[in-house]
């Protein structure tokens, strides 16, 4: 059994069975649907208006009306968690998609160039590295001022170099073997190679990883938001509605407790489908002995 | 190694110059005049000007630059805006307060993770297992600010056991020692749970990867039970990736803590930091960017350190 | 107000009868939202110094009172010439510093004069522009001539900015202060914590306290957890509005509303499209409503305001009626003014909770008029740059806390962006008038042009929440000055 | 008396039949070969001796070891046993051995936990013991680490590892195979010496009939998890009665029926080979020594005629490789120059390359490794087209792919599927329909058939081999295993540390070498012709 990095795929219906068969993924799959389900309602249709604040009706408790209780503005807590979650996937997707954008083809280029080319990657990947991410992502939105679009760059910065690493490591891993040998041999250049041979065979691994900085991501935009430096009102975000409960949370526990539990559950369902992502696709894991 | 070690040092001395490129040139475009805010909202222009030049924010940028530089390679950061003090004594403070506790967070989620993740491995597939990585699962999925909030709401407020929140300093002999540790020991429980819950996880599956190895057959085969063969072969060798994470949570608890720092109002340098950026406080900022950027080097060099020290491999060659 | 003044007498009464417990307990923990930049009170504007030095270690030739009334302070007593041009301080005698220099008239002149000099860094130097000279007569007279009249120089000379300082210390205040003050400086840690003891050879009744920290917790969320885990003892103003009727209900605290000298404004760029419109402007006064602000922005506390003028001084009128919460009638002017579908603005927030929640309420009652508010979060050093300085703004919100500036209104380029020659002139005639009568007339006169000229929406007074420990006695309860005074502060069982 | 008595022994793995009803029985002193193709439940047998199988297999029947009830024995029980009185050898070396800890250490730990040795004493057993294999402590003190030896080194370790203890039963699983075949000789020859010294029973399992041959007294043939045949080494392999036997044995000394080479002299020129050198740097030991080099081709020169097929032998690390890849233009001399009809190869850039690559092409070794496993057979095979100057659209792709695969013995309607829906022969057929698709006039082919079965590696041959005669198609054929060279090719090259040190006509060389190189290699392939007439005269003799 080989150890590189680079899964063995299997064929394309398969794959589809064995993940369905993963307890991992099924649940990672359905709480993940959920969420996103209810961003996607959230544009259509909310419970409750919460542009109009009423003030008066402030901090309720759970009542039929108002499922999650009423926050310090009197805004309804599920329509604000429906809401924010749209704003925490948002963020995080972007910032992947950042990530991926830049770090794959930065990667799979330095890979495939060798060289000077790889040397300076790597070089600037250590610089990037070696500044503390969530205190840069800090300073990133204090300096450009506070805002969902600056939480999008100043977590997808740091995912750039995470993927270039991954996309190298796996495209270094694949030129030495054989099938690529004979891609050259067949007298095709270096970028397509990457692009017919390379990108296809490390997709599930940028796959597995994608899932874990997205969960990342939630996590670090609710850290921005608690700090005040994520999306700004009337936008709700689950990072502000944390920080806004913690005054509060002797008089109404409620506040702090769903924002929490949504941020939970949502990071957790990325990780379960991530977890399940990487049975499904590298068998490497799941050689038992 | 030393050759190993040396071109380690070499790049990471390249990053540090790098990084004070960076940090300089971004921080200087940052909107805010120190003086403005030093001296409120009814300060006189003449106010302003006479502190602009005592300050030497009249001065050329590159001067400024070289100046700053020079002065941190012979250990002077320069002086606070806000704080009129020496950065150096500022930082040493807050040193005192972010270094212990990120060791006692690292060393809580070290000595909780290990064993469950060597235990876990051990008792693969069996109930125990899924009950303690069911349990890293959610661990790692719990932001670590919304576990400071309700330890405080249950260990602060309910028991009265111990301290919301603030730091009183080390104080004299045991007693004062004792009132610091008590104060960190919250955010060290809130900032270790999830690390120690990612930890558990890396350790497992090393563990699980190395149990698949030949050797581990190879040493079976002597007549070794399971138990020496975990101990013994097994442990050493999954030890490389816990490392790299040990690592990378090092370098995380350094300068990661600002929230946490926040929510127990302790004076750290997370919290430095984030208070020299509202207050434009430039050189506050840059030097303490510029120590963290040195600190996870230096870490980052201890880790290839301990890589060489656990495997032979990057001893000899490499 | 009144009920406020009987229950002062009160505590003075008890006070005086000295009959504290010897047993009871004489260290104090003081909860502060913001740590302060250095110490030195004559050096910078920042409310947090005096919120810790002003009374405990620095003192000046007065000082301003629990209530806001000038009281004697280094200076027994004083004269003031027929033409109001000379004023002659009578010093006490048997004062020394805490570095143990003794205090006499010399000093007086070297602290006002260094606060008057060209390359001052103080704050607030308008508080001595009046003065022509400062003569150190003998060690305990000091005589000051002034260029015009100013029937304020008591109270000036009570500022914070105003603490007389030693020549041989003034350098290192900001680091050590030493002033004449019943406490005397010991320890800042900083990013945690102010400590302050009592000064021995203090000149006055001595302090009941043998030591105090000042605990600096900028987040709100922490404040109360560390009330309710008796780490602190006290906030003088606790920001953590909404946890109040949790804390109330603890038998162990006492919790006082208090007013403060900060009018909330949502402060209007009047030199800038469309708010040079005072129909504009009158439309956003008829759209909010200030019940609904102050109980979202400071959890119910907070008094009304009509115009900037505080409603526990002797000279306020109620204007909050001129322009009633109506939002029909605001449509209607907003449509006059040739706005029917309104239109977008921006809405810099500064950081206190009373700007971000009073914030996100003003841009939802905005937005029933059709005003489509952006909010922008700022620090306040991007709020002084971009705001203060630049008047780079539409809308803002933020409290005024100095005590009776409303003739910031009248100055020059100041970031209202405001300009009424009337106004100015009332002013004018105000700063040379010292008959209380004609003044508290004048006052009126201003509070109303204000109001009718909208310049700003005027919000509410900042309350001052000033939470203690139950045992805890002689805590002020309104900030007629920026300051924590301890000087009266005892434990009782 | 049997050692270990094997008897109905079958085994589950989870849903999956392994083994059924093996019987296998091995005296003291005995050697036993097993033999058998990939996946037919040798290394499981073995496994189950040791009771080291995976968590879901399930072993019914009798397997009794010196009178202990294996299937039966509880883990402590085992425990005493494996290092103990059975030791055990695996395939490969590389992995076998833990990187962390020092070969004294490894040899050392079984001794102690055995016998209760102190440090001391353990060590010196275990220095003894190194020596004893051929890793004498002034080369090879204890406290050297495993990635300080090479693969054959390591394979020692192993071994001594496994016969610290003397144990009444060897087990040892594909010993040889990673290893090249003088590497092979010396490990059988090493392995033979200890067994006969301490009249150790050995358990030898291999693919190659050969190897089995040479060394078992007895031997038991498997496939499909059942055996086929068992017996005596020399009667079964002569008689042959098992069918399966039959074809396992033609298979091994199959040499498929090829023209006699060109008697038109030598033919015009193809390949033209000039003092080609390559070196690679060294690490640098320090940032202020020299840079090193290391010399993988030495001053190489040769050429190659059309249709002919020429064989590139050496050891492991000769730098055949190396030599394969500059001539197909994935590597760069260092130094000389590499013509291809006339033109020159090295210096051209990628574009230029390719009228040369339309007329070269590559199979490799790895059968599985040498496909991208997310295309379809269609787009692998047609890969090579790319290098057409005028791409053939859709169908008439689909054309000349259904074309090479019927010219490897595919069938067109093969084209739909993956990869790993083919067998390791298949796919080596599918390499073989890549190569050729483009009518090339040379096919370098490295190691072509060394990862199959005999069975199927004999049926490549015969492919190769037709090949050649029906296309004209020359080859460069690079291997270790000397009856490939001899089944498909008519001059041969031998290669030793960068340079060629013989060459000539393929079977004069096998036959008689002249240089050192050339006659190590030669005495240490295995040969089952040769190894059956040895055993065969042993057993007359004796």
């Amino acid at each position: 059994m080989s150890l590189d990095p680079v899964f063995t795929p299997a064929p394309e219906r398969h794959v589809l069975m064995k993940a369905l068969a993963n307890r991992s993924f099924l649940i990672g799959l359905v709480v993940t649907g959920v969420i996103a389900l209810m961003a996607l309602v959230s544009f259509f249709w909310t419970p409750h208006d919460i542009t109009r604040l009423q003030v008066a009706a402030r901090m309720q408790g759970l009542s039929p009306a108002h499922p999650f209780g009423t926050d310090h503005m009197g805004r309804d807590i599920l329509s604000m968690i429906m809401i924010g979650a749209r704003n925490s996937i948002a963020v995080a997707i972007v910032a992947v998609g950042i990530g991926m954008g830049l770090g794959v083809p930065l990667g799979t280029w330095a890979a495939a160039r060798g060289g000077w080319a790889d040397e300076a990657l790597m070089r600037v990947n250590d610089v990037v590295f070696a500044f503390p991410a969530l205190l840069t992502a800090v300073m990133i939105t204090a300096i450009f001022g506070p805002g969902a679009v600056n939480a999008i760059i100043a977590i997808g910065i740091f995912n750039v170099p995470v993927f270039a690493r991954i996309a190298r490591a796996g495209a270094l891993s694949l030129w030495p073997r054989e099938f690529i040998l004979a891609a050259r041999a067949s007298g095709k250049g270096k970028a397509l190679i990457t692009i017919e041979h390379i990108l296809p065979n490390i997709v599930s691994l940028l796959l597995v990883q994608g899932t874990i900085q997205f969960a990342l991501g939630i996590l670090a935009e609710a850290g921005l938001s608690y700090l005040g430096l994520g999306a700004q009102p009337p936008m709700p975000s689950w990072g502000r509605m944390l920080f806004e409960a913690q005054t509060r949370m002797a008089v109404a526990p409620h506040l702090a407790l769903f924002p929490g539990l949504a941020i939970v559950v949502t990071v957790l369902g990325l990780n379960l489908l991530g977890d399940g992502l990487r049975d499904v696709l590298d068998p490497r894991l799941r050689r038992e002995r | 190694m030393t050759a190993y070690l040396a071109k380690r040092l070499a790049v990471g001395l390249a990053t540090l110059f790098v990084a004070s490129l960076v940090v300089f040139s971004v921080l200087e475009i940052l909107p805010g005049d120190p003086a403005r805010i030093m001296l409120g909202m009814n300060a006189s222009p003449e106010a302003l000007d006479a502190l602009r030049s005592q300050m030497g924010l009249d001065r050329p940028v590159v001067l400024r630059y070289l100046d700053w530089l020079t002065g941190m390679a012979t250990g002077d950061f320069g002086r606070s805006y806000t704080y009129s003090s020496p950065v150096v004594e500022l930082v040493a403070e807050r040193v005192a307060v972010s270094l212990p506790l990120a060791v006692m967070a690292l060393t809580l989620s070290t000595a909780i993770a290990i064993p469950v993740g060597i235990f876990a491995a051990a008792r693969r597939g069996r109930l125990s297992d899924t009950l303690a990585m069911g349990a890293a699962q959610v661990g790692v999925a719990i932001p670590n600010f919304w576990f400071a909030m309700l330890l405080v709401y249950v260990f602060a407020v309910g028991f009265r056991l111990l301290p919301a929140g603030g730091f009183p300093g080390w104080g004299e002999g045991w007693g004062g020692l004792w009132q610091g540790f008590k104060a960190l020991l919250l955010p060290a429980v809130s900032l270790a749970l999830p690390q120690a819950a990612i930890l558990a996880r890396v350790t497992r599956s090393a563990m699980l990867e190395v149990l698949g190895e030949d050797y581990i057959r190879t040493a079976r085969a002597k007549g070794l039970p399971r138990r020496a063969v975990l101990w013994r072969h097994a442990l050493r060798n999954a030890l490389i990736p816990v490392l790299t994470i040990l690592g990378l949570q090092f370098a995380f608890l350094l300068a990661g803590t600002i929230i946490i720092e926040n929510v127990f109002y302790l004076p750290g340098l997370g919290r430095l930091i984030f208070q020299a950026i509202s207050q434009r406080d430039l050189i506050v900022v840059e030097g303490v960017v510029m120590l963290l950027v040195a600190s996870i080097i230096v870490v980052n060099l201890l880790v290839d350190i301990c890589y060489a020290v656990a495997d032979p491999r990057l001893r000899t060659g490499r | 107000m009144k009920t406020f003044a009987t229950m002062l007498g009160a505590a003075a009464v008890l006070l005086a009868s000295g009959s504290a417990a010897l047993s009871a307990r004489t260290d104090l923990v003081v909860g502060v939202v913001l740590e302060p930049p250095h110490l030195d009170p004559t050096a910078g504007a920042a409310a947090a110094i005096d919120e810790i030095v002003y009374a405990n270690v620095f003192e000046g030739l007065t000082r301003i009172g629990p209530s806001g009334e000038v009281e004697p302070a280094l200076a027994e007593s004083w004269e003031v010439s027929d033409d109001g041009l000379t004023y002659t301080f009578k010093l006490r005698e048997g004062v020394t510093f805490h570095d143990g220099t003794t205090f006499e008239a010399a000093d007086v002149k070297f602290s006002l004069d260094r606060a008057r000099a060209e390359d001052s860094t103080n704050a607030q130097k308008v508080l001595f522009s009046a003065i022509e000279s400062v003569e150190a007569f003998d060690p305990t007279t000091v005589k000051i001539t002034l260029r015009h009249p100013q029937g304020a120089l008591p109270y000036n000379l009570g500022w914070g900015d105003a603490v007389i300082v030693a020549p041989e210390s003034a350098d290192a205040n900001k680091e050590k202060p030493i002033g004449t003050g019943p406490f005397k400086f010991d320890n800042w840690a900083k990013g945690s914590s102010v400590t302050i003891s009592k000064y021995a050879d203090y000149w006055g009744e001595p302090v009941a306290l043998e030591k105090a920290e000042f605990r600096f917790i900028p987040d709100a969320a922490a404040s109360v957890p560390a009330l309710l885990s008796g780490d602190v003892h006290t906030f003088p103003n606790l920001q953590a509005g909404d946890a109040l009727p949790q804390i109330e209900a603890d038998p162990r605290f006492e919790v006082v509303i208090g007013a403060t000298e900060g009018e909330t404004i949502l402060a209007t760029n009047n030199g800038k499209a469309p708010f040079d419109n005072l129909m504009v402007r009158q439309a956003i006064a008829h759209a909010l409503d200030r019940d609904e602000i102050i109980l979202g922005a400071s959890a119910g506390n907070g008094v009304p305001i009509g115009s900037h003028f505080s409603p526990a001084n002797a000279a306020n009128i109620d204007l909050t009626d001129t322009y009633p919460h109506d939002v029909e009638k605001a449509k209607a002017l907003l449509a006059e003014a040739g706005y029917p579908d309104g239109f977008s603005a921006t809405l810099k927030l500064p950081p206190p909770p009373y700007a971000r929640q009073g914030g996100e309420i003003v841009a939802s009652q905005l937005r029933e008029i059709g005003i489509e508010l952006e909010i922008i979060p700022v620090e306040w050093a991007q709020w002084l740059e971009q705001v203060f300085t630049n008047k780079d703004y539409d809308l803002t919100i933020v409290s005024h806390t100095e005590p009776n500036d409303i003739n910031i209104y009248a100055r020059e380029g100041y970031y209202f962006n405001y300009d009424n020659p009337a106004f100015d002139a009332v002013m004018e005639e105000l700063g040379a008038t010292s008959d209380p009568a004609k003044r508290k007339e004048l006052f009126g006169t201003a509070q109303r042009i204000l109001a009718e000229d909208a310049v700003n929406g005027f919000l509410f007074q900042l309350p001052k929440t000033g939470v203690w420990d139950a045992k805890l006695e002689g805590m002020w309860e309104n900030t007629p000055i920026q300051a924590n005074d301890l000087t009266k502060v005892r434990w009782v069982e | 008396m049997s050692l270990l008595e094997i008897e109905n022994l079958s085994l589950t793995i989870g849903e999956a039949p392994i083994l059924k009803d093996i019987d296998l029985s091995i005296s003291a002193g005995e050697v036993m070969g097993l033999v058998g193709e990939s996946g037919s439940g040798k290394s499981m047998t073995a496994l189950t001796v040791m009771k080291l199988l995976p968590h879901a297999a399930r072993a019914k029947g009798r397997v009794v070891f010196d009178g202990i009830d294996i299937v039966a024995a509880p883990e402590a029980a085992m425990c005493r046993l494996r290092g103990d009185d059975i030791g055990m050898v695996f395939q490969e070396p590389m992995t076998a051995l833990n990187p962390v800890k020092t070969i004294g250490e490894q040899v050392a730990e079984g001794i102690r936990w055995h016998t209760g040795a102190n440090r001391p004493d353990a060590e010196a057993r275990a220095r003894a013991m190194l020596e004893r294999v051929g890793l004498p402590e002034k080369q090879f003190p204890l406290t050297r680490y495993p990635h300080e030896l090479s693969g054959g080194q390591r394979q020692r370790v192993v071994i001594a590892i496994a016969c610290a203890l003397k144990p009444k039963l060897l087990i040892a699983d594909e010993p040889t195979t990673a290893l090249d075949v003088v590497l092979q000789a010396q490990i059988l020859d090493l392995l033979r010496d200890l067994v006969d010294e301490n009249r150790m029973s050995l358990l030898l399992i291999s693919h190659d009939l050969a190897v089995v041959t040479e060394m078992a007294d007895r031997t038991t043939i498997m496939r499909h998890g059942q055996v086929m045949e068992a017996g005596e080494t020399a009667r079964t392999l002569t008689e042959k009665v098992h069918p399966y036997t039959r074809r396992l044995a033609e298979a091994s000394t199959h040499v498929p029926e090829r023209a006699k080479p060109a008697d038109s002299g030598p033919g015009e020129t193809l390949l033209n080979v000039e003092g080609v050198t390559r070196d690679y740097p060294i690490r640098r030991a320090s940032l202020f020594s020299t840079q090193h080099s290391f010399r993988a081709v030495d001053d190489v020169s040769f050429s190659l005629a059309r249709g002919q097929s020429m064989a590139l032998v050496g050891r492991s690390g000769c730098g055949k490789s190396t030599l394969a890849r500059m001539i197909l233009a994935l590597d760069r001399p260092t130094g000389g120059s590499i013509r291809f009809e006339g033109e020159r190869l090295e210096n051209k850039s990628e574009g230029e390359l390719r009228p040369a690559r339309r007329h070269m092409q590559v199979v490799f070794q790895d059968p599985y490794g040498s496909f991208n496993p997310r295309h379809k057979v269609e787009r692998l095979v047609a890969e090579p087209l790319h290098l057409l100057d005028e791409k053939p659209d859709r169908a008439r792709r689909r054309e000349l792919v259904a074309e090479a695969l019927e010219e490897v013995g595919l069938s067109a309607a093969d084209m739909e599927k993956y990869p790993h829906e083919f067998s390791g022969g298949q796919r080596q057929r599918i390499s073989i329909a890549r190569a050729v698709i483009t009518r090339p006039k040379l096919i370098v082919a490295d190691e072509p058939v060394s990862a199959l079965d005999v069975s199927i590696r004999a049926q490549i041959l015969d492919l190769f081999a037709d090949l050649n005669r029906r296309l004209k198609v020359a080859y460069l054929v690079i291997t270790h295993d000397l009856t490939v060279a001899r089944a498909i090719t008519d001059r041969v090259m031998v290669m030793h540390e960068g340079k060629i040190v013989e060459e000539g006509d393929t079977n004069t060389v096998f036959d008689r070498p002249e240089t050192e190189t050339a006659k190590a290699l030669v005495a240490a392939a295995p040969d089952l012709d040769r190894a059956l007439r040895m055993r065969l005269a042993r057993v007359s003799g004796g």
